[in-house]
């Protein structure tokens, strides 16, 4: 019996890495931003799913698999949220998704991801103006320091998320 | 054996990411590294058998110096302007400490060798007294609050004193209550208008990290945890609701006098342990007098301390950060 | 293979290397703030790998243990518990001053500040 | 137990428990109050602990009741009860006499954390002087630290930021460097306590280890007192803070470094690593010198009256330094009175800087033409303030100068050149005295400045001249601090 356990268990563990290892290497090919949000975020959650997954069948009828639980359900709440975050402050940030064929040559690494137009709140600052006035205007990239202040008037925003 | 690979490739992975901090130039992306950097922080103590440790590592450490130094990148620049200035007096002082360091490692014991001198003087009666004089199952929460009280003691002030500097730098700008409308309230909270999802779920989580937090403090005789860990989480948790729907309703939520009276008390019950056992004829913080039982007086003394300590942590953490998010908005 | 004992101490004094050349290197107030943190985690490093102990566990002496289970050494664990609270109120300190400073002269490059200060 | 056998455990608990009690009072004045009362009353105890030890013994307070290597163990001898003394009398002097000078320079709103930070920095530097824990001296290292911190920002010129953040970076190299060296003391004696670290550092073989550990210590805690080479970040932060707090960090916070540094240095390694007298007189003497010289050099061309002090305690660290080093009874005894001293002149210097400042509004040199006839009583405390740190006889700068003459005497070949050293500095202190002075008594002030008639209130100028009486005093009748410092030294030296 156990021995079926332990076989499920490794073939979940090696599913798991195999969606992790292949998270890892998206990040480093995908072209643009927005391409390697996807390829992380979607395999951290399933990879960690499938990892916790084998480790509850290894945990028998102690505590340990009730705490395993309660870790797969945190995660499984907390990661696509904060990816679904970090791509909505992104797109808010005015960084526009290119598509490849918008200008037909393959996009050179480093330029895709320099934000193209930062609209703030007059639409006029270019990227270069990044002092702390533009900083203090844009949300931060990580949503813990979305709390930035609010010369930013929503029609801005909504106008943002429209057009993009 | 596994151990030493872990911590190997854990190590490696250590002075990889403290490189990369030292080299970007961009500030977001060196403090987003510098929480990575605790966090494998955590996981090294981890692999070294120090799991309270590692759990303070990893509330502390990755989450609330993270959320303080973007709280601070938020009022000041993006950009790490530096020039890479190659002036030799960092590289000499920096290599000639190293240098030394390595000179004199090389006699240090190797890394888990039994008979090496730290093992076999006061720790073994520490791991021996411990059942029998306080009888709590986790030794370093008896001799964090109890064998080293005293010491814990001055840590509950050092913690104490950061709020005080933050109160007295930070603290001067009265938000004027009276001139900040409805309206205005409603748009600074705007930027978390449209990130419906991140509000509905960090609400939804935010009781969840508060009442881990509240087991972490009570549980921290029987395995790790304690009053440092449990008032980070507890301030993490407040600080999440914080984020999600803007400085101003965290502030009503925990008002400003409710932390600083809970910064106050935590230090003040603590203190007050030890000076009720002196009026009962003991040395200061000798919990053992607390009670005809002395077990039963240190298992009380030490719950009180942690919760003194919990009580201070999470004052504390929640007034430098709301200090920081309220600087902004003048 | 024996230096391989030593590697937790060759990688603290590293750590101690890239700590201080970031503080004294770096002009950025907040770059030097987290050099110091940088300097400070090192410390940590160094007295939590004397507590390890081959084939011990942490030192929580539940009831079922065997008698002979070895347990790690629980001192250094409780000053670095301290330690790391002395690292975070020291780190909340000098970004509250940063903060101020940044306020006070606009910019928390000190190469700009000696300026100003030079010109006054 | 009784009441007195409390006293080591209430001197560090009592100011401990002011804090958050004034931190809660927001009412005007009351935060003042509180600091004011746990000051008075912190130096009553040291009082009552300086009287018990003045026969030589030992009290040992054992914290928690736990015995003496495993739990934290106090130990006060005649030189921490002499040290705990000058820093709860310099604090309690400095919130007495600076009431006013305080109320204007930091603001109402932020007087509760102010003072309490000024409280918790007393209790730091006590706790750091009667314990007997290598770690708990770190803890407590930390304690005063970040309070200074606190009190040096609150300055009202900008620049009090900038001298802050540099003291925040030095100060936490140090207090790491001195974590490094108690980590590798741990790792070869396995021990924290200072006195069973001593007994069992003699059978220890990594040798390295120790001499590793000895410098980590040495120089972290020099660069924590200042000691000239790592002193600059001191000058500034004595300038930019406000005036009363400088009286307080200029007597008290940088001689408590130099305490631990000859407590851990001749209480630990002296005994135990051979030829180690000759190792801290490799660093000290060299250091001490450029100390010397280069203070009284910087201070000579200062224009700023508060940098000007700030120079000249460079200066006279850098004799404390030389007596340190000097590994003798009466030079260890010289340190020891030294420190004494010249917290007592610095302190009283400062405060009377602090009424210049209050009439004239600025601490700048040429300002203050003509001071001498507009505020005789403070340009009177001043003058025999800087008669103090030239060494003349019936002040006590002659004698700390005396015996560390005496001290470097014994040492036969390097005495001379330290006689030497100390004389020609001694020298240079006369001429930025003298240029002060010369401004003060003999220039006309400008026609353009502001004109001073009245003298300081008499609520500041009673206590710059109760510590000027006090130091007189001292030069005559000087039994308290040199009996109570050749004790120390003899228990440090293991000569008794």
């Amino acid at each position: 019996m156990d021995l079926a356990l332990d076989i499920i268990s490794a073939i979940l563990l090696a599913a798991g890495t195999f969606f992790v290892f292949a998270g890892g290497v998206g990040v480093m090919r995908m072209p643009d931003f927005y391409t390697r949000m996807h390829a992380a975020s979607l395999t951290d959650t399933g990879g960690a799913a499938l990892i916790i997954a084998g480790l509850l069948l290894q945990g028998g009828l102690t505590l340990a698999p009730v705490k395993l639980l309660a870790i797969f359900l945190f995660l499984f709440l907390t990661s696509p949220t904060a990816s679904y975050a970090l791509v909505n402050a992104a797109l808010l940030s005015g960084l526009k998704p290119r598509a490849r064929n918008e200008t037909g040559a393959p996009l050179p690494e480093g330029e895709a991801l320099q934000p193209v137009t930062r609209l703030g709140k007059r639409g006029t600052n270019t990227p270069q103006d990044n002092t702390g006035k533009a900083a203090a205007k844009q949300p931060a990239a990580k949503k813990a320091a979305a709390k930035k202040p609010a010369e930013k008037k929503p029609a801005a925003n909504k106008k943002a998320a429209k057009k993009s | 054996m596994m151990t030493i690979v872990f911590s190997l490739f854990l190590l490696t992975m250590l002075v990889l990411v403290a490189v990369a901090i030292l080299r970007t130039e961009n500030l977001f992306t060196a403090v987003m590294l510098s929480g990575i950097f605790s966090l494998l922080m955590a996981a090294n103590f981890f692999v070294l058998d120090a799991a309270d440790v590692a759990l303070t590592e990893a509330v502390i450490g990755a989450g609330i110096s993270t959320v303080l130094f973007l709280g601070a990148l938020a009022l000041t620049s993006e950009k790490d302007r530096s020039p890479p200035v190659g002036s030799w007096v960092p590289l000499i002082s920096a290599s000639a400490l190293g240098a030394v360091i390595i000179y004199a490692v090389m006699q240090a014991p190797r890394l888990g060798d039994p008979n090496a001198v730290v093992h076999n003087h006061v720790a073994p009666w520490y791991l021996e007294k411990t059942p029998e004089l306080i009888d709590v199952p986790n030794v370093v929460t008896a001799v964090l609050a109890s064998f080293r009280g005293y010491d814990t003691l001055g840590e509950v002030f050092v913690v104490f004193i950061a709020c005080m500097g933050v109160m007295s730098l930070l603290g001067r700008v009265r938000p004027r209550k009276d001139s900040i409308k409805l309206t205005e309230y409603e748009e600074r909270s705007r930027n978390l208008r449209h990130h419906l999802i991140p509000r509905i779920v960090g609400k939804m989580l935010v009781p969840f990290i508060v009442l881990f937090g509240l087991y972490v403090q009570f549980h921290g005789d029987f395995g790790p945890g304690g009053g440092f860990q449990a008032g980070g989480l507890i301030a993490a948790g407040i600080i999440l609701y914080s984020l999600l729907e803007g400085d101003w309703r965290g502030r009503e939520l925990v008002p400003e006098w409710f932390t600083s009276l809970m910064v106050a008390m935590g230090a003040l019950l603590y203190a007050g342990v030890g000076v009720v056992c002196m009026l009962k004829g003991g040395h200061f913080l000798n919990y053992s007098v607390l009670f005809e039982d002395p077990i039963k007086g240190q298992h009380i003394g030490i719950l009180l301390v942690e919760l003194g300590v919990g009580l201070t942590v999470t004052g504390v953490m929640i007034t430098v950060f709301h200090a920081f998010a309220r600087r902004g908005v003048r | 293979m024996e230096l391989l004992g030593l590697y937790n101490y060759f990688v603290f004094a590293v750590l101690l290397m890239v700590g201080l050349y970031c503080i004294l290197a770096r002009t950025n107030i907040i770059k030097s703030l987290i050099g110091l943190t940088i300097f400070q985690g090192a410390v940590f490093l160094l007295y939590i790998s004397m507590d390890k102990i081959d084939g011990g566990t942490g030192p929580i002496i539940l009831e079922g243990a065997p008698a002979d289970t070895i347990y790690a050494n629980p001192l250094p664990q409780v000053l670095i518990l301290t330690a790391i609270v002395v690292g975070i109120s020291t780190t909340a300190l000098g970004l509250a001053v940063a903060v101020r400073i940044r306020e006070a002269y606009g910019t928390i490059e000190e190469d700009e500040i000696q300026e100003m200060d030079r010109e006054q | 137990m009784t009441l007195h056998d409390q006293l080591p455990a209430l001197l560090v608990v009592v100011p401990l428990v002011t804090a958050p009690i004034a931190y809660l009072l927001r009412a005007h004045g009351l935060p003042w109050a509180a600091a004011v009362a746990a000051n008075v009353t912190a130096f009553i105890i040291a009082c009552a602990l300086a009287a018990t030890v003045y026969g030589g013994e030992t009290i040992i307070y054992e914290m928690g009741g736990w015995p003496a290597p495993y739990g934290i163990v106090l130990h006060i001898d005649a030189l921490s009860a002499l040290m705990a003394m000058l820093v709860t009398g310099a604090s309690a002097a400095a919130l007495i006499f600076g009431a006013k000078s305080l109320a204007d320079e930091v603001g109402e709103e932020i007087a509760p954390s102010f003072f309490a930070a000024w409280i918790l920095c007393t209790a730091g530097l006590t706790g750091m002087v009667i314990t007997g824990d290598a770690f708990n001296i770190f803890v407590f290292m930390e304690i005063s630290s970040l309070s200074t911190y606190i009190l040096v920002s609150a300055g009202p010129d900008r620049r009090a930021l900038v001298a802050t953040y540099r003291y925040i970076v030095m100060g936490t190299i140090g207090a790491t460097l001195y974590l490094i060296g108690v980590g590798f003391l741990y790792m070869a004696t396995g021990s924290l306590n200072t006195v069973d670290i001593a007994a069992r550092i003699g059978d220890v073989t990594e040798v390295r280890l120790l001499l590793v550990a000895a410098g980590f210590i040495t120089v972290g805690l020099a660069l924590k007192a200042a000691i000239f080479p790592l002193h600059s970040w001191m000058p500034n932060a004595y300038t930019f803070a406000p005036n009363v707090v400088t009286v307080f960090i200029a007597a008290a916070s940088a001689k408590v470094s130099l305490y631990v540094l000859i407590r851990i240095d001749y209480a630990i390694f002296y005994k135990n690593i051979p030829n180690h007298e000759l190792q801290l007189a490799l660093l000290l003497v060299p250091m001490g010198i450029l100390a010397l010289f280069a203070g009284s050099m910087l201070a000579i061309y200062e224009k700023n009256l508060k940098r000007l002090l700030a120079y000249s305690s460079v200066a006279q660290v850098g004799y404390i330094a030389l007596g340190i080093s000097m590994a003798s009874v009466s030079g260890l005894t010289a340190a020891i009175v030294h420190m004494f001293n010249h917290g007592l002149i610095k302190g009283g210097m400062f405060m009377a800087v602090a009424c210049l400042a209050l009439r004239y509004r600025s601490v700048n040199i040429a300002n203050l033409a003509g001071a001498g006839r507009a505020m005789p009583w403070t340009m009177a405390a001043f003058v025999i303030g800087g008669l103090g740190l030239i060494g003349v006889p019936l002040t006590p700068g002659f004698i700390s100068k005396w015996y560390l003459v005496l001290g470097a005497l014994e040492k036969g070949g390097l005495g001379a050149v330290l006689v030497a050293a100390i004389l020609l500095s001694s020298l240079l202190a006369v001429i930025y005295v003298w240029k002060v002075v010369e401004v003060a008594y003999f220039k006309e002030p400008r026609a353009n400045a502001v004109p001073v008639e009245r003298e300081a209130p008499l609520v500041m100028l009673i206590p710059t001249w109760i510590v000027v009486l006090a130091g007189l005093w001292i030069a005559i009748d000087s039994s308290m601090p040199v009996t109570m410092a050749t004790l120390g030294a003899e228990t440090l030296l293991g000569a008794r």
